[in-house]
């Protein structure tokens, strides 16, 4: 099975501090991958470059084969790879309908057919079906910016599948969303997994969370890969308790 | 939205005016009281409302007294034209202004079509020349008055080669286009052709450069503090060659600004109240008694546009609006039958001025007139 | 720079039903303004035309900025291109007025275009100032090129356009013109934001970044916002000349730019018809304080600045506010 | 040379104006993200206010000078900050600029209905003698120009850098939240800044207004090269202000010379774009951290 999502020996420096310190990894198709690390190891920077939002100081990102390192993000993503960020970013003007369309629209047809073609560019159902997939349906036409935290949290995440990705990177998906939710949110992402067969990278602090959603997890400390195994070998790793604990 | 609707509307109504009664003589000054023209403007309409107080004064035109509206048009040619259409809709027997030829541009075709007199205070060569018989001037345009100082520079200053600084807005710009071939005719050669900017603060730049061109004289055509700043400079420059200038450079406001920096200037004055005519001076002390300042020919060209209309009025022995502009063309005032219009002023078929005019000379930080100069078409 | 949301994105339903009132809002102002000057005099008329004039240049930039959150400092030099293409077309070539008004849209559509490219480089007051000094370059070509422009002098004589053989010179005949297009225009407009283009100009506007990761080509967007509000300008400034019937370099200045902005800001940006409602602010309101004689400027200031100090959103922000205080307190009533 | 040198001085004499002008600029921009476009007719207006006291009361000259200035500093300074800014201030940096935009048309009209359409001399403070510099002539009021724009930086810098309340106010302008966790006083550091810029203003004004005269309109011209030359120095930084206003002043000084004269105004706004092109955050700016 060749891998998805490759990351070879990637750099970034900030100044004189080197937030990725020359990490390699590849995701395979299907998988739902994991990073964690302590605070400060250069997660979300990792995520930042892998996207085209920061420039790599070094390093190369390819997907299926293809280097698109220091590709746009609009253009990366309409190459199949969605994200969330670890702050939240749902457009609190529009509502969670027309958060949804907006999602999807740039993923089909031309300039001008979004121009004068129909309004909801044909998403209407896809929004609606996403509504209910991640249970907002009551809230379809509510502002996204009056919903509560952990609501927008699912928007958010509705958002990154609208387009139906092949990859999608989250950073922090589980932060702030409580118990109950927690548990719709996994299993959300699990179907998604299973059923288009979607392969996942998910940052996350959450250790049971990640633990049970993973099928393989990395753990990052001080900008380099500290280990990679199964949730079960990263947990008995030595190394890991060291980083953890000894911070 | 709806109340954007009946907002608009409520304006709207505001807009249309109601009809006026003819127990007056209603004139409507429009003229630029803010933006660039302002203190020329804020002048005019001093000048034109003292000349109303002194004609209801001694009994109003035909009986009936002179009223005076005042439009600011931001010297802008929009609005302009939006004031004078309302002068139109509100009946006014002239209009008064502005001074600008922008402004006097995009009005001038209104007034025609309403078939008005309109007086403006422009001195700019172009407007009178698209024959449009309800335009007139209130003072010599520059087309008459540079050939006299093209003259003067060749044949008093005896000068081979000329630095011109002048302000780069329809004035400024008007005054050089017109003396440059006037130059080239007298055979004095352009050393420097120094463009400066309307409301322009720091004029070193621009003295250094006359300085170095080291041209015989310096004739300068910028509008009054931007006369004294420049005056300032070259003096601070230690520039020693004359400045020449046309009536603004050697208006009471520069010589009030520029101090001691103008003394030495000479040049041609078309209209001033330092002049030795006893009309102007006594205008000129009566002015500075009610407005707290000097005025500068501006003053007086909006003094003299309302008795212009007056003397038509009786002339034509009835208030006709149409009559006003047939008057005019082509007559001759004279200061004897009408003293309000100050100096005998021949008035040419395409709304172009005629009369005296001065070469004075600044001693001490006075105006001192040397010699008059006689009407071209005497 | 943020700026208030374009209209409310209610349900599909009830949102069909909301744009359709911005719909016959537009459409029975149209038809308002059509038989409003009439026993008006043609002053009424004139200002009345000046202000849908306005009104369009205002519209152009309220998309840039209220819609996109680009904002723009050089409105006014665009309205001046409008009007010196339309201007120098059909006065010395002899063109016709339609196919000027066409040009002069493709023409600002191209500039605005190109002068968006330093928008894909740097932040939003950035931008501002790029454009501050491309509109005072602007306005030096236009008064210093005379062979071209007529520079100081301008250009006089304008002619105004005929419709189907009638020709349109009179004061109330051209208003009614102005009127037609000013409608066609922000009938665009209003289809422009409802589109999907208009979605991604709210998402550029409030979060570019997330826009980005949502596929949304933020350079073309960016462009294209940026163009469209710049042809707008060219259209008013078409329309303006043959209104006035003279142009000079004067209206096209940095200060015309900066109280366009005003005009888009204090009518409330990112409203549809907050432009409708900066413009008459910015141009009948100056003309109907002539009442107070020389202090109506100040008084003018006096309103915007207080308007603003209240209500940051301008006078469609406060109608909302005051619509919401309305509705919650009926609500609580029932 | 001597040629060259003569319109080099005279640029560095009209720069330290702008300078003076622009410092203003990035001390409010600093502290409260406010973009004052009345910034010019703040220059404008002390002097008129001065000589409006004189005329209205009848005073000497120094005591109409103390009563225009208290005017000012309380009026636009403080007045400004706690009627304007403070109300606007969270909804961004837009509605407040146009709100200034509106009091300089306040201002302006103000000065001129109040006061005088025209110009009017103003009294120099320091003698308007001519002195010869490397074969350039440049008057003390230049000098005194130069010699305070230069001073009021340095001054400003070590209050910043070397005083208590300078580094308060620093901490203030770099992070409002976290200096009120640490008990700075940030309301009353905000207002400093305010009256601090109100305070440069009256400078400036009795400065320039001797030379270029009291005029109401005066501030349209000072502000816009005040504006650009705060932005190529670089809006966060004061001694960009200087650096910016005397780079204005000598590209403005040389296009005249070997430029056009006509085109003059084009060859400081084309460094502007050139500046914003490679370098956005001006000269001596600090990058602007970016948003991810």
């Amino acid at each position: 099975m060749s891998p998805v999502l490759e990351v070879h020996d990637l750099h970034k420096a900030f100044g004189g501090i080197k937030a990725v310190n020359g990490v390699s990894f590849s995701v395979n198709e299907g998988e739902i991958l994991g990073i964690i690390g302590p605070n400060g190891c250069g997660k979300s920077t990792l995520f930042n470059c892998i996207l085209g939002q920061l420039e790599p100081t070094q390093g190369a990102v390819k997907l299926d084969g293809q280097n698109v390192t220091n590709m746009r993000p609009s253009a990366l993503n309409r190459l199949g790879v969605s994200r969330t960020f670890q702050l939240l970013q749902v457009f609190p003007e529009l509502s969670v309908r027309e958060n949804l369309i907006l999602a999807g629209q740039e993923h089909q047809g031309s300039m001008l057919g979004r121009l004068f073609g129909a309004r909801d560019a044909g998403l209407s159902d896809k929004a609606k079906q996403m509504i209910g997939f991640f249970k907002l349906g009551h809230l379809a036409d509510a502002k996204a910016g009056g919903l509560s935290y952990g609501q927008q949290k699912l928007l958010d995440a509705a958002m990154a599948f609208m387009a139906g990705p092949r990859l999608a990177l989250l950073d922090e998906p589980a932060g702030g969303v409580n118990l109950t939710m927690l548990g719709d949110l996994k299993e959300r992402l699990r179907a998604i997994n299973a059923e288009q067969g979607a392969t996942f990278v998910v940052i996350e602090h959450n250790m049971d969370f990640v633990m049970s959603l993973c099928t393989r997890v990395i753990v990052l400390a001080e900008g380099k890969v500290l280990a990679e195994g199964t949730p079960a070998e990263v947990r008995a790793n030595p190394a890991v308790i060291e980083a953890y604990l000894g911070h | 939205m709806k109340s954007l609707w009946v907002m608009a509307a409520a304006l709207g109504v505001s807009l249309s005016l109601p009809a006026q009664a003819q127990d007056k003589v209603k004139l409507v000054d429009v003229i630029e009281l803010s933006g660039a023209g302002a203190a020329a403007g804020t002048n005019w309409k001093n000048g034109a409302d003292m000349a109303a107080a002194d004609i209801n004064a001694k009994g109003g035109i035909l009986g009936k007294p002179v009223e005076i509206v005042h439009y600011d048009t931001q010297t802008n040619p929009g609005n302009t034209r939006a004031a004078v259409q309302r002068a139109i809709d509100e009946n006014a027997y002239a209009i008064l202004g502005p001074i600008f030829s922008g402004p006097i541009g995009a009005s001038m075709q209104i007034s025609q079509r309403a078939e008005i007199a309109q007086i403006v205070g422009g001195e700019a060569a172009g407007f009178t020349r698209q024959g449009n018989p309800y335009i007139f001037r209130t003072s010599i345009s520059q087309a008459a008055a540079m050939p006299k100082i093209a003259k003067y520079m060749k044949e008093t200053l005896k000068a081979g080669s000329i630095a011109v600084v002048w302000v780069n807005n329809d004035f400024g710009k008007g005054g050089r286009d017109t003396i440059l071939p006037e130059l080239e005719k007298a055979g004095i050669k352009v050393a420097v052709d120094v463009s400066t900017e309307q409301g322009q603060a720091d004029f070193t730049a621009d003295a250094i450069k006359v300085k170095n061109a080291n041209a015989d004289a310096v004739f300068v055509y910028l509008n009054e503090e931007e006369s004294a700043r420049f005056l300032r400079a070259a003096k601070q420059q230690g520039i020693t060659k004359p400045m020449i200038g046309e009536t603004t450079l050697l208006g009471a406001k520069v010589l009030e600004l520029a101090g001691d920096a103008a003394n030495g200037v000479k040049g041609h004055v078309g209209l001033s109240t330092d002049a030795p005519i006893p009309a102007l001076q006594d205008f000129g002390k009566r002015y500075r008694e009610k407005y707290g300042f000097s005025s500068d020919h501006n003053g007086v060209k909006g003094y003299m546009a309302v008795f212009m209309v007056k003397w038509a009025t009786e002339k034509q022995k009835k208030l006709d609006k149409k009559g006003v502009a047939d008057t005019l063309r082509g007559a001759t005032i004279k200061a004897s039958e009408e003293p309000g219009i100050l100096m005998d002023t021949v008035i040419e078929q395409n709304g172009d001025l005629d009369r005296d005019s001065f070469l004075a000379e600044i001693v001490n930080g006075k105006q001192v007139i040397n010699t008059t100069l006689p009407r071209i078409k005497p | 720079m943020s700026a208030p949301a374009l209209q409310n994105p209610a349900p599909p339903r009830r949102s069909a039903r909301r744009l359709d009132a911005a719909l016959i809002g537009l459409v029975l102002g149209a038809v308002i303004l059509w038989f409003a000057p009439v026993g008006m005099g043609r002053y009424g008329t004139y200002v009345l035309s000046l202000w849908l004039v306005m009104s369009i240049g205002v519209m152009g930039l309220n998309l840039t900025l209220g819609y996109a959150g680009q904002s723009s400092l050089a409105q006014a030099a665009f309205m001046g291109l409008g009007a010196y293409a339309t201007a120098i077309l059909t006065t010395k070539y002899g063109v016709n007025w339609y196919a000027a008004f066409a040009l002069s849209g493709l023409l600002t559509f191209a500039v605005g275009l190109l002068l968006g490219f330093p928008a894909l480089r740097v932040r939003t007051h950035y931008l501002a100032f790029v454009t501050l000094a491309f509109s005072t370059l602007i306005w030096l070509v236009i008064r210093n090129e005379q062979w071209l422009t007529g520079g100081v002098y301008g250009i006089s004589n304008i002619n105004r356009p005929d419709f189907v053989g009638i020709k349109l010179f009179g004061a109330l005949e051209f208003h009614r013109f102005v009127v037609v297009v000013t409608l066609i225009l922000s009938l665009k407009l209003w289809w422009l934001v409802r589109s999907p283009w208009g979605r991604a100009f709210t998402a550029l506007r409030e979060n570019p970044v997330r826009a980005a990761s949502l596929g949304i080509d933020t350079r073309t967007y960016t462009l294209l916002a940026f163009a469209i509000g710049s042809a707008y300008g060219g259209f008013a400034g078409s329309l303006y000349a043959p209104l006035v019937e003279f142009i000079d370099p004067s209206p096209f200045s940095l200060s015309q730019s900066l109280f366009l902005l005003l005009m888009v800001v204090a009518g409330g940006s990112g409203y549809l018809f907050g432009p409708f409602v900066g413009a008459l602010l910015g141009v009948v309101l100056p003309e109907w304080l002539r009442f107070a004689g020389s202090l109506y400027l100040i008084i003018f200031a006096a309103i915007v600045l207080a308007l603003l100090v209240i209500c940051p959103q301008g006078v469609c922000g406060l109608f909302e506010r005051g619509w919401h205080a309305l509705r919650s307190k009926t609500g609580g009533a029932r | 040379m001597a040629e060259f040198i003569a319109y080099l001085i005279a640029g560095i004499a009209t720069g330290s104006i702008y300078a003076l002008a622009a410092i203003g600029f990035t001390l409010v921009w600093q502290t409260s993200q406010t973009i004052n476009f009345a910034q010019g007719e703040f220059v404008m207006l002390p002097a008129v206010l001065i000589l409006l006291a004189v005329k209205l009361f009848g005073l000497p000259l120094w005591a109409g000078g103390l009563i225009g200035i208290a005017v000012f500093l309380l009026i636009f300074g403080a007045g400004f900050k706690l009627v304007v800014v403070d109300p606007m201030i969270k909804h961004g940096v837009l509605p407040l600029a146009i709100a200034t935009m509106a009091l300089s048309i306040i201002m302006k009209e103000g000065a001129k209905d109040g006061f005088s359409a025209e110009a009017q001399s103003f009294p120099s403070l320091v003698p308007t003698d001519m002195i010869n510099l490397l074969g350039a002539s440049i008057s003390l009021q230049h000098l005194a120009i130069i010699v305070v724009a230069f001073a009021a930086i340095g001054l400003l810098q070590w209050f910043v850098g070397g005083t208590r309340l300078g580094r308060q106010m620093q901490a203030t302008a770099q992070n409002p939240t976290v200096a009120r966790i640490l008990g700075i006083p940030v309301e009353r550091m905000v207002l400093l800044t305010f009256l601090l810029n109100a305070a440069l203003a009256v400078v400036a004004s009795l400065l320039i207004s001797p030379i270029y005269l009291a005029k109401f309109s005066n501030g349209e011209t000072i502000g816009l090269f005040a504006f650009i030359a705060a932005i190529v120095g670089g809006f966060n930084q004061v001694r960009g202000a200087l650096v910016g206003g005397i780079l204005i002043g000598v590209a403005d000084s040389l296009a005249a010379a070997y430029i056009s004269t006509q085109y003059r105004l084009a060859v400081p706004l084309v460094l502007l774009v050139a500046i914003i092109l490679v370098k956005p955050e001006g000269l001596m700016g600090r990058k602007e951290e970016r948003r991810v």
